[in-house]
């Protein structure tokens, strides 16, 4: 187990989008992290079934998805870009299916890489299907076996980047944000979902080693980003989910003790913690990323992002083209106007101005500060084991709202005022030891986990 | 014993559950929607009056302020845990049939699709405004929306998916269902879904929002 | 009259996004060019009829869109913005349609700002109609007078802003273009298009004027742009889609002759151009307009707009919601990074960056270099007449192509090269007059026009 | 007489018209399209071989330097004006019936729709491949293809539409045409158009390139 405890990068005006300290080389070619952001494309299926019946059309749309995607990267020249291939659900169910569109996807980029010299790589995101299970076993069983088949089989089946969006500790980390129970959701991503983490990024680092691949980084997604459109649908306060993102870092740090290497999932918001700490790359989605969700954090997203992401777009028809091909144009020109600026040395200034733009309208965007993100990062250096990280960040985090608001440099709603006060009295109030923890967790969502799923 | 039901309604909406629960720090020590409940039976109030004047007026006012911003889901969830305590007290008179509620309410998302919060809202706004609420929980396949169905032969039934894969089974089981059960009203939401896929599907309706889908219940029911 | 003989703004330092010398208020409180670049959301009906049996559906997509976009602008907490409702050919082919629509917006339009006090204006495009004759006659027949009735009806029912893409000279540009004949471009946009548009935007400013509202501007969308899609799809030399966009430049100043007042179309890319020589506040579209059309432009047209726009988008599902909210998400963060920049007195700097990330790709987009574009407006100033405009400036666009290739700012393929020595010749063949270009005309494409309808 | 016909094709692909023409300026006083088919028919070559080995020959060679970025739309113009000067000394060939094209094909935008640049170059290159297109224009209603197909009852037809409003009307044409002819061919494009467009509407293809359809057509006519 590699062991971060002291940070990568610990001045913020190094925390620069397109230069990490350790680049990955992966694919054709191409180095994430060496001083240039490339986009990476994400695209979907349209409303369809998927099934035996249906593969040939499913074939067909990612067919299309890739002479569209390739034909606008020609276009515009890009130097250089990743495809994120992310799984639905019957694609791991039947990991066969997954492995066949991987490898359509990666013969199309080869020849590209030929035709054009452009480097550019593959990840493939297996989907976690071990949440099947009331409660999820995790460790064990059918959804398991499948879930790890698929990366197995994508890995030799042409995969450059392995990635996944896992749900270790998701069951009890749900409740608590509905509950705004703070305590419940330290301890659901500190204690559970690390220690799931770690678990299952042993096996996806194991595998990737063994094909020469890249083992890529997981992503809070179902715990933070969901917090995070919870708010942003009036559901949850803000200030949660700005504290639920720091508390979700530790959890997705456990993948690069693990031997992950960057670079970590487009939708994971945590990342800029994860670069500062392991120096590794990072992929991240704000603004461009329109077509799949709505965010706070359009452009703050892009200050230190090595790959620039859509996250996820069906194939639809536009009045350009199909939809994978428009915004695979939106983000090569973002990409083009990022690395001008680093390019006539501005790079510094364009991250400026990307943070300034969105602070003041977000106590989300705020936790993506460059300062902020080392201070952050810092705390979790300085703390050993997740539960211990997890609560030392949500502390880090917890101030430096409070300074912001202090200082004007942002103000938030009268009831979201409220939930800074019951969140205080929270983070004062939890357990000392991880035994501690893990009993309020029983105590009150004891019915919805399993304590074996999680070794413990 | 109006000032009662309104004290329980605060209750509610407060998220006092008893006299114990520490929760909000300034009722410490008052009266809960345990407590009140029961004395309101004790005092004669009718069931039927606690719960809509009591209960009912409690869910509304946290609903209320929701909608206007001024409460988030936590909020809602403790009001409901609330209610929750209360309706205990209350079961014996459902169950003789001397109160009733407005429906049964059968909800899922559907095969296939694990997706839950958007559903869980649902859950929790219908059975705040007075819903006997059956959740099957995720990945429900059409199969289990029929034998729920028997059990239940009046119930409207409510579908939630949220990935445009699943999206479709929404059809397969909105025909199954009108197979066995076409007068059964059926209706649809989640992120992907529109009123042209309702309609497309032969579906009752598609609502985004939780709130103005209990008041259609209401005014079709 | 009004007479443009020198530039507003004649360093290209000054010709800047958000700034413009002649500010236009409209709307509820909007104040375009004040300092800051607004977004003008366009949307648009997804596959339909439009007929009387199905205006129910059209107003319930309009009402849909204008919730969901004015639900963002709010999230979003927009400085202000625009929407641009562009009409279909039935809504002015039966203008009390296009009135209607024109009002449900406005009422949202209005509604919103007292909730929120956020600024806002309306612009409406209405379609002409008027080359639904062939040969078209453009003063005469049943298409001219439904175009002018659509101006006065939605005038009345609330637009802001009245603009239009005219067709005048498209007829024999659209031939001349295809034959790749620059003297047939230069003639029927500097004599024809010219005149045509003399005549039109009179009207159009008289009807403004009456009822205290904006005339905007037009587009040579039929004209450059048409040659710009086509040279991106490798059917026309891209080099000559450049010349086309200088020569299109004097045809659109005429709506500014006439009485118009900015903010010119979205489309317009001789934006700049307008923008330098009147100082009226433009609209421009770029890489958010991937959903409408794909650009070479993508950075470099943000480079001096006021308005920054995404063309059109239909009404369709994306995963994050309907396509017109999350293009206005869009728009509204490309706007507060701009902003931003603006603010703490980096708005030089972003620009500079929009434009190095551009010209080195395209040589359509070497044409919105403001320092090209200074030049270009300085040979149209300098010169009188549309013919003689538009020959002086397709002179200098030629050169400023041949020097940035002899400098090695952008290269060209060889088959474009030819090109270059092709439109030298031509440009040397000129008719000195009018009527000698004229002459060129009648003999080349004497069957697709009509001398009348441009009052020759 | 081969190398007469490798002259023709040279000609047309350069878009050599007559001897007189100054384009192109390297062929100056040359021999053009209408010189070189006058003097094949002369010598009594084949008017299919004029047309098969000379002018086809020559529209095939810019069409593949179209295709590959090596020329662009006015080249394929010129070429094309040079293949119809000669295609007026072949006239009382096809009309006699000694040769024949590959067949008819009616092309139109549809009703509502007034973008033709696209609708154009399909022309031109079906004309190109040996096809004789019976060009509608633009704004085409239903009746109009109707009425020209009863003077070309085998032909072909090809609709083009590029707004979201008048798509549907290619559904409209579509059924009106098959309800009198349920056996011709009807083929769709424009930039908003899907093969899932043409499948649902009843259309027998949809091509966004006209050199990929002229090869379908050549492959299934
Ligand atoms: C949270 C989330 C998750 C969590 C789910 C946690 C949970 N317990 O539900 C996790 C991380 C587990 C997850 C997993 C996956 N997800 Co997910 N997820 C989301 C996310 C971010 C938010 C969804 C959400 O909860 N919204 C908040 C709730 C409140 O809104 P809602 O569900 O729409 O419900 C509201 C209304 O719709 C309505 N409503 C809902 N149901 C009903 C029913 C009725 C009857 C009525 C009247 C109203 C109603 O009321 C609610 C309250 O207003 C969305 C993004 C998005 N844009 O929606 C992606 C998203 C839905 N997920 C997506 C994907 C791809 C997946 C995965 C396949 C990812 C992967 N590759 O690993 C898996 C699939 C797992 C499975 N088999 O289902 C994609 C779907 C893409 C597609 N092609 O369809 C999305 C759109 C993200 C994206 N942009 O790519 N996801
Ligand atoms: C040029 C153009 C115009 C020109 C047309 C000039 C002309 N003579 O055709 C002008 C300016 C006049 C114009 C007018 C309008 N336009 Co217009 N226009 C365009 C533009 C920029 C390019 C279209 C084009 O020529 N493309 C190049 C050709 C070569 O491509 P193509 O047509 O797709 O054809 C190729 C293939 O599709 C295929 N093909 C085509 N037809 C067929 C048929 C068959 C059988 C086959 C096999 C193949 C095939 O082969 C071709 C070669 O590869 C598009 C933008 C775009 N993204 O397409 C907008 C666009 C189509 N226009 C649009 C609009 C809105 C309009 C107007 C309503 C604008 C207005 N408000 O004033 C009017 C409508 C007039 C009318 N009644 O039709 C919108 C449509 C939006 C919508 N909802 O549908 C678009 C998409 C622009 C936008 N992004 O908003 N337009």
């Amino acid at each position: 187990m590699k062991i971060f405890d002291k940070l990568t990068i610990d001045k913020h005006e190094e925390l620069l989008m397109g230069i990490s300290p350790h680049p990955v080389k992966c694919g054709n070619l191409l180095t994430i992290g060496d001083g240039k952001v490339y986009p990476e494309i994400n695209f979907t299926l349209p409303t369809m079934l998927i099934t035996q019946e249906t593969m040939g059309e499913v074939r067909r749309h990612y067919s299309e998805m890739m002479t569209n995607i390739l034909a606008r990267a020609k276009a515009l020249n890009v130097p250089g870009f990743v495809v994120e291939f992310e799984q639905l659900p019957p694609m791991t169910d039947t990991p066969e299916w997954g492995a066949e569109i991987t490898e359509l996807i990666k013969n199309e980029l080869n020849k590209f890489h030929i035709e054009t010299g452009i480097p550019n790589a593959l990840r493939v995101t297996v989907l976690d299907l071990r949440d099947a299970d009331h409660p999820p076993l995790l460790r064990t069983g059918l959804p398991t076996e499948k879930t790890l088949k698929g990366f197995e089989l994508c890995a030799q089946a042409g995969a450059d980047i392995l990635s996944i969006e896992s749900v270790g500790g998701k069951e009890v980390h749900d409740q608590a944000l509905m509950y705004g129970d703070l305590y419940g959701i330290v301890a659901s991503l500190g204690i559970l979902a690390h220690r799931d983490m770690s678990w299952l990024w042993k096996q996806i680092t194991e595998i990737a080693n063994r094909y020469g691949i890249i083992s890529g980084g997981d992503s809070a997604c179902g715990f933070a980003n969901t917090a995070m459109q919870l708010a942003g649908q009036g559901m949850l306060p803000s200030v949660l989910a700005a504290i639920d993102r720091a508390a979700s870092a530790p959890r997705s740090l456990a993948a690069f003790e693990q031997g992950a290497v960057g670079p970590s999932k487009d939708c994971a918001y945590e990342g800029p913690i994860i670069k500062a700490i392991t120096g590794y790359p990072i992929s991240m989605e704000g603004k461009s990323a329109c077509c799949a969700h709505f965010s706070p954090l359009g452009n703050i997203a892009a200050a230190s992002a090595d790959l620039w992401s859509n996250e996820s777009v069906q194939n639809v028809r536009l009045l350009s083209g199909n939809a994978p091909e428009a915004f695979m144009e939106l983000l090569s020109y973002d990409c083009r106007l990022y690395n001008t600026a680093l390019d006539s040395g501005n790079g510094l200034m364009m991250r400026d101005m990307l943070v300034k733009s969105d602070v003041p309208h977000s106590v989300e965007a705020l936790m993506l500060d460059p300062e902020v993100v080392i201070d952050i990062s810092k705390s979790i250096v300085t703390n050993t084991g997740g539960y211990a990280q997890t609560k030392a960040a949500v502390a880090i985090a917890f101030s430096a709202i409070q300074k912001a608001l202090d200082n004007n440099v942002l103000s938030i709603s009268d009831t979201e005022k409220e939930w800074m006060t019951k969140m205080e009295t929270a983070i004062s109030s939890f357990g000392e030891t991880e035994s501690e923890a893990v009993e309020h967790l029983q105590m009150m969502y004891g019915d919805v986990f399993k304590l074996e799923a999680y070794g413990l | 014993m109006n000032e009662l039901l309104n004290k329980l309604a605060v209750a509610i909406a407060r998220g006092k559950v008893n006299q114990k629960s520490p929760f909000p720090p300034d009722m410490k020590g008052e009266f809960g929607a345990d407590e009140l409940t029961k004395q309101a039976l004790e005092e004669s109030v009718a069931p039927a009056a606690i719960l809509n004047d009591g209960l009912m007026i409690g869910m509304k006012t946290v609903g209320d302020k929701f909608e206007s911003g001024k409460a988030f889901i936590p909020d809602m969830l403790i009001a409901a845990k609330a209610m929750n305590v209360a309706m205990v007290h209350l079961k014996p008179f459902f169950d003789s049939g001397e109160v009733e509620l407005k429906g049964d309410f059968i909800l899922g998302t559907v095969a296939g699709d694990l997706h839950d919060i958007g559903k869980n809202i649902v859950r929790m706004v219908l059975t705040g405004n007075g819903w006997n609420v059956i959740d099957l929980g995720t990945d429900v396949k059409p199969e289990q929306f029929i034998e729920t169905l028997k059990e239940y032969p009046n119930a409207v039934i409510g579908m939630s998916a949220l990935l445009t894969t699943t999206m479709m089974q929404m059809e397969t089981t909105t025909t199954a269902i009108k197979e066995v059960s076409p007068d059964t009203k059926i209706y649809i939401g989640g992120a992907p879904i529109s009123q042209e896929f309702s309609d497309k599907i032969g579906a009752d309706g598609y609502f985004p929002d939780p709130n103005k889908f209990a008041k259609h219940l209401a005014s079709v029911v």
